[in-house]
């Protein structure tokens, strides 16, 4: 087993919303991803997607299970590692208005990033230009308020300060998704580039399949705070073997008429779960085509069927 | 239901003590103390001010003190007046219903005029009407409603005589239209700035409204546009306005006061000014309690309805 | 099902809408036939949602000009009660965000009786029973308990069938479907759109339906009309479109979807630069985006017919 | 000929900034409000050199002058002294404690909800709860009972006041910052440790002065209509000292002789109560970020 960059053990993280109800937006993770890789994360709204991603980052506190990086508990990090763990580990957030100060131009908010961390005032400064320009901005942006530029432009301008630590991992929390289609790919290309030219290891978190097949070799699918599939990229999209993969794949659109109209489809019946009251045993249960009765009382839990290839079903497609 | 209600109910006491605590605290903070007004007269002596103090109770500890005078509030023993020693219940509940009268009629004209002032604005957005009423609103807001009662008395009492210039009632004339002829410019006077405030209030959550998703919903169905309005719209609306009469209680009390002094009107306001200068401790406070918990139980009226209204609201119930 | 009948259910001539300077919709025209279904695809900011509110007649203070003829009757000339009698009634909208489309102080059913009694007199009793059956029509389980619901406590797919049901209610000729998946879960997504088309073929109407989704345009729509910065920029039979798109903002944005199963670690074709501004632009709005502009493109472009019912609007086209 | 070159519009053209204040101008009321508060504030602050008479010149002989009368533009009062000059004076004292009060308001405001917001837990519960406590106390009621025990001056008034009304500009701050401490780039910043004086200076205080700012101003309106009532009631300034609220007692008393002696004196503070709500709704929307290069 290589080294991982990061690991996921037993992660957890519960909320309490009134006096008998509990949240469950995490319920028992355990994620590796290896040095260079670039992970998938898919899952519908309600996943858990976001706060495992925000977990991994220290965003966020679990309720209970470890985050390790480079095989160290995070947990309660001495100074020295806790320094390195904050330039190391980066965040791009989904609603690019929202992850820049208004009142502070773009060059200031990347520029504050850097001296928090040490960096000097003239450091900085030049290491801001660069990151800017390696988002594809050009430094004239440096003096733009966030309001007075595209939303495309808002991300390449965190992309920028995400990078400008020259981090090893990062975690993209649906970083396209508030994005158009001409401007996605620009944004999917760039990342893309930045991953391949500086070996990051990658978090890509998205509830949409295809963009994630094209930016990650590996992806996990979520559902209600659980892994419920995870295999390579190939395997995944060619022969998905949780039902709940499979329904996801048949209910996404091709832009291709004529293979769209005669594929046949896997619709789910009912509702997407709440998670705070979660079903008993699969939580998938409640919508699958397959479900037994011992899925409706034993939760599978996640088990290798190939090399690579995990899932947590107890009867998995063929 | 009942649980929101028992809730909200404990919340409403827990603010009532609060407010008890302060009032207390008032009291004993000002300078010379409760007896502040026999110190500063030189004529007693200080032994008669030891025996006060006893008298009053006010040698015991400050907890046994505050715990005697909230349990003399509550039980309707609020002490006597310094002077003439009548009872202050007495002296203060036989003024309740003046400033009642003149507090419910203002409101209740207001609410009426400023809600439809306030919806026309917002639904004829940036006419003539809409800056009309927008300026008058600041305007009436800004006037000093003593001043402008004292103008009101000059002109429509003293040089024209069409209404009395001041009091309830007329020596040896009980009649009700004797009663609402002394009623009309106080009224007119302390309803001018509610309605300026209700018209402003009604049009800013109007507008908000008018742009919401199920407004234009309403319209697409092809609903008349009145129906749009008042069943969708107004109904909306209630929920922010109510909420909002709830926080306007004490400008509204406050303002019974002014308006009281100017036309010695014979309610509570009058009755704390003409104490005052005697420092009437016992009446002062009875007066300033009764008003916080006219405003405590406005706020807990308010959020009833609220939860009446709006369906979303007993959601914290189960 | 492109059923090519003589005279179009609906037929748009040179549709403009401005709000002062900036026309966000430049003078477009088509047609759709009874029963065919018409794709409106665009980014973000093209008009194609200001179209379908300017055919319902709910833009407020904006310039509009040209004609639509629905069934004959020139809709943008109505006088506005006339228009209300049609709305709901021939033609109906459903739109985006299914949480904030429903008023959340109404029960669901109340909302739905609402567009039944605003065009057909018929009693309330009447009226409830149509409202239930609709609810079941649109595969909403338990009709009878679910009419009494508040939108807060239904999910997201539930509140878009409700808004289908309302949309529905009077059998409307035309239906203008404003992006109504985007907002959903793509498992919920695909059940909806298997919905909306089988009560379109059920019911025989026209419908506009407005994306920004390629891959559902590829699954639903008979024709498609693609819309860049207020213009249609190119229209045909949707087989045609996706296998020879003409225009280069088509063929841009067509090869610039990630695919599920192919071209993986490639990067995705992109359209340089971005809309911003565009249409302030004389001539061709796409030009500073096109790699193939030249000084032709100066004057702007009319939409041709190249090739059996196929339109674009380029000088460069082969 | 690369279609870039033929047709760049728009990475080169930095966009066309509009500072605040220019914006303020254009909204027409406030520029009007500007207008009305440096007339007031000039003709009180300048009253030494600008004001006709000296305030405490009496002129027994033609006293009660009706306005326009000669040697006294705005008449004399019931000692004689120049109306114009009385309420240049006075306007010293009721823009001044109006804006000492808002001061106070501010920073006691500020710092309670700034607190409460940031630092949360029970401490943060116990100071809002205080808040909605003292917005129980009709604000005028309580200041009078304040005033009657306090020697009247005017930074006591000033203190006064400000210390029953500063919950308003808590509640405000407390909700913004509280939104604020959900958004992106809070975390961002939280996430890579930086200190928390830090994130208040240079991440959350810039994003609060402008609703600050906006409570502030209609604060100092309030503030001057308060001092108006409490000094009216002879609660508040004192004569000789004169403020405007002041000059209405006399006047209210002498209101047979000459009417005209209460007139003025409302008009004034109408006039910068009025210019202090059309300032803040005029810097309402100048500061507002969504409106902000219209």
């Amino acid at each position: 087993m290589t080294q991982m960059l990061i690991e996921a053990k037993g992660l957890a993280r519960h909320y309490r919303i009134s006096r008998h109800r509990i949240l469950h937006a995490l319920d028992g993770v355990d994620l590796g991803v290896a040095r260079g890789a670039t992970l998938g994360l898919v899952g519908e709204s309600g996943s858990g997607k976001s706060t495992l991603g925000r977990t991994l980052v220290g965003l966020q506190k679990p309720s209970l299970g470890q985050v390790l990086f480079e095989g160290k508990d995070t947990a309660a990090p001495e100074p020295s590692f806790m320094a390195r763990l904050r330039r190391e580990r980066q965040i791009i957030f989904q609603d690019p208005s929202g992850a820049l100060n208004p009142r502070m131009t773009i060059g200031a908010t990347v520029v504050e990033h850097l001296r928090v961390q040490g960096w000097s005032r003239a450091d900085a400064q030049s290491q801001a230009a660069a990151a800017i320009e390696q988002a594809g901005l050009a430094t004239t942006f440096l003096s733009r308020y966030p309001h007075e530029i595209s939303g495309g432009q808002r991300q390449r301008a965190v992309i920028a300060r995400a990078i400008s630590t020259d981090p090893a991992f990062i975690v993209a929390d649906e970083p396209v998704s508030a994005l158009d289609v001409s401007i996605r790919a620009q944004i999917m290309n760039l990342l893309h580039q930045l991953q391949r030219e500086r070996g990051l290891t990658m978090l890509f978190i998205s509830h949409d399949l295809s963009v994630v097949a094209h930016m990650c070799s590996d992806v996990a699918v979520m559902h209600l705070g659980r892994i419920v599939e995870r295999a390579p990229r190939a395997a995944l999209f060619k022969t998905p073997r949780h039902p709940y993969t499979g329904a996801l794949l048949s209910a996404i659109p091709i832009p291709d008429p004529a293979r769209e109209r005669q594929r046949m489809r896997i619709i789910l019946k009912g509702e997407v779960p709440n998670p705070a009251n979660k079903p008993s045993g699969c939580s998938f249960h409640t919508r699958c085509p397959r479900a037994t009765e011992l899925c409706r009382s034993v939760d599978p839990p996640l088990r290798p069927i190939g090399t690579e290839h995990q899932i947590a079903c107890h009867h998995p497609l063929e | 239901m009942a649980r929101f209600l028992i809730n909200r109910l404990i919340q409403s006491t827990v603010l009532l003590f609060g407010v008890s605590i302060v009032g207390f605290a008032l009291m004993h903070l000002a300078p010379g103390g409760p007896l502040a007004v026999y110190t500063l007269n030189p004529t007693v002596t200080a032994q008669d001010i030891e025996r006060i103090k006893v008298l009053f109770g006010l040698d015991q500890p400050v907890y046994v003190q505050y715990f005697k005078w909230a349990g003399g509030l509550l039980s309707g023993n609020w002490g006597y007046s310094f002077f003439g020693g009548q009872q202050v219940r007495e002296i203060v509940l036989d003024r309740l219903p003046a400033t009642f009268l003149l507090m419910g009629t203002s409101l209740a004209l207001a609410l009426v005029i400023g809600v439809a002032i306030g919806t026309l604005a917002a639904v004829k957005r940036n006419s003539v009407f809409d800056y009309a009423t927008a300026i008058g609103a600041m305007i009436a807001l800004s006037l000093p409603t003593f001043w402008f009662g004292l103008l009101a008395i000059f002109f429509f009492a003293q040089t024209l005589g069409w209404f009395p210039a001041g009091g309830m009632v007329s020596i040896g004339d009980s009649s009700l239209l004797d009663r609402l002829h002394h009623l009309v410019l106080p009224v007119v006077v302390l309803a001018l700035v509610l309605v300026a405030q209700w018209s402003r209030y009604t049009r800013s959550s109007m507008i908000d409204i008018l742009d919401q998703d199920f407004v234009r919903t309403a319209r697409a169905k092809g609903i008349s546009p009145s129906r749009v309005l008042v069943n969708h719209g107004l109904r909306a609306a209630l929920v922010p306005l109510v909420a909002l009469a709830g926080l306007q209680l004490p400008l509204l009390v406050g303002g019974a006061l002014v308006t009281e002094t100017v036309f010695s009107w014979p309610g509570m306001g009058l009755l704390f000014i003409s104490v005052l200068s005697t420092r009437d401790y016992p009446v002062l406070m009875a007066i300033l309690m009764v008003g916080a918990v006219v405003v405590v139980l406005g706020n807990l009226l308010a959020d009833i309805v609220v939860a009446l209204v709006d369906p979303r609201v007993k959601l914290h119930d189960e | 099902m492109t059923g090519e009948a003589s005279t179009p259910l609906l037929k748009v001539e040179n549709l403009l809408v401005a709000f002062g300077r900036a026309k966000a919709v430049d003078g477009i025209s088509f047609d759709v036939a009874p029963g065919e279904m018409l794709g409106l695809v665009g980014e973000s900011g093209c008009g194609k949602s200001t179209t379908a509110l300017a055919l319902m007649r709910l833009i407020r203070d904006a310039e509009i000009g040209g004609t639509a003829h629905l069934n004959g009757v020139e809709l943008l000339g109505l006088d506005e009660a006339a228009m209300r009698a049609r709305r709901g009634a021939d033609i109906a909208m459903i739109f985006q965000d299914p949480g904030t489309a429903l008023h959340p102080m109404i029960r669901v059913g109340d909302q739905i009786v609402e567009a039944l009694t605003a065009h057909l007199n018929i009693s309330h009793r009447e009226a409830r029973k149509r409202a239930i059956d609709l609810l079941r029509k649109v595969g909403i389980a338990a009709p009878e308990e679910r009419f009494a619901v508040y939108p807060h406590e239904m999910s997201g797919g539930m509140c878009q069938r409700v808004v289908i049901a309302m949309a529905m209610a009077c059998a409307p000729r035309l239906l203008l479907a404003d992006e109504p998946t985007t907002a959903l879960d793509v498992t919920v997504q695909a059940q909806i759109l298997e919905l909306l088309q089988g009560l379109v073929r059920e019911e025989g109407m026209g419908v506009i339906l407005i994306t920004h989704d390629l891959g559902v345009v590829a699954g639903m729509t008979d024709r498609v009309a693609v819309m860049y910065a207020g213009a249609i920029v190119e229209m045909a039979a949707t087989e045609e479109l996706f296998a020879r798109p003409l225009h280069p903002y088509t063929h841009g944005l067509l090869r610039s979807i990630p695919q599920l199963d192919s071209g993986w670690d490639e990067p995705v074709p992109t359209i340089p630069g971005s809309v911003q501004g565009a249409e302030l632009q004389a001539g061709c709005r796409f030009a500073p985006r096109c790699a193939k502009a030249s000084e032709v493109c100066r004057t702007p472009p009319a939409l041709r017919e190249i090739g059996e019912n196929h339109f674009v609007s380029c000088w460069n086209t082969p | 000929m690369t279609s870039e070159a033929v047709f760049d519009i728009q990475a080169a053209a930095p966009p066309r900034r509009v500072s605040a204040f220019r914006r303020l101008l254009r909204h027409r009321l406030a520029l009007l409000a500007l207008i009305i508060l440096a007339v007031l504030v000039i003709g009180s602050a300048g009253a030494p050199w600008l004001a006709p008479h000296d305030p405490e010149e009496l002129d027994i002989a033609n006293r009660y002058a009706p306005p326009l009368s000669e040697g006294h533009i705005l008449g004399s009062d019931d000692l004689g002294r120049d109306v114009l000059t009385r309420l240049m004076y006075a306007g010293q004292i009721s823009l001044s404690v109006g804006i000492a009060a808002m001061l106070v308001t501010v920073m006691v405001g500020f710092s309670v909800g700034a607190f409460a917001a940031y630092y949360g837990g029970w401490i943060g519960t116990i100071l809002m709860r205080l808040t909605d406590i003292m917005l129980c106390f009709p604000s005028v009621f309580l200041l009078l009972f304040v005033a009657a025990f306090v020697t009247p001056s005017l930074a006591s008034m000033a203190l006064m006041i400000g210390l029953t009304c500063w919950m308003e500009i808590a509640r405000i701050v407390y909700s913004q910052i509280l939104v604020l401490k959900s958004a992106d780039f809070i975390a961002a910043a939280r996430m890579i440790g930086t200190p928390s004086w830090r994130i208040i200076l240079r991440q959350i205080l810039p994003n609060t002065l402008a609703p600050v700012l906006v409570a502030a101003t209609l604060n100092t309106a309030n503030a001057i209509l308060l001092e108006s009532y409490i000094s009216f009631l002879g609660y508040g300034i004192q004569p000789p000292a004169a403020s405007w609220g002041n000059m209405l007692t006399n006047a209210q008393s002498d209101f047979q002789v000459d009417p005209w002696l209460a007139v003025f004196p409302g008009l004034a503070i109408t006039l910068a109560v009025t210019s202090f709500n059309f300032l803040g709704d005029g810097l309402r929307d100048a500061l507002d970020p969504r409106i902000r290069d219209k």
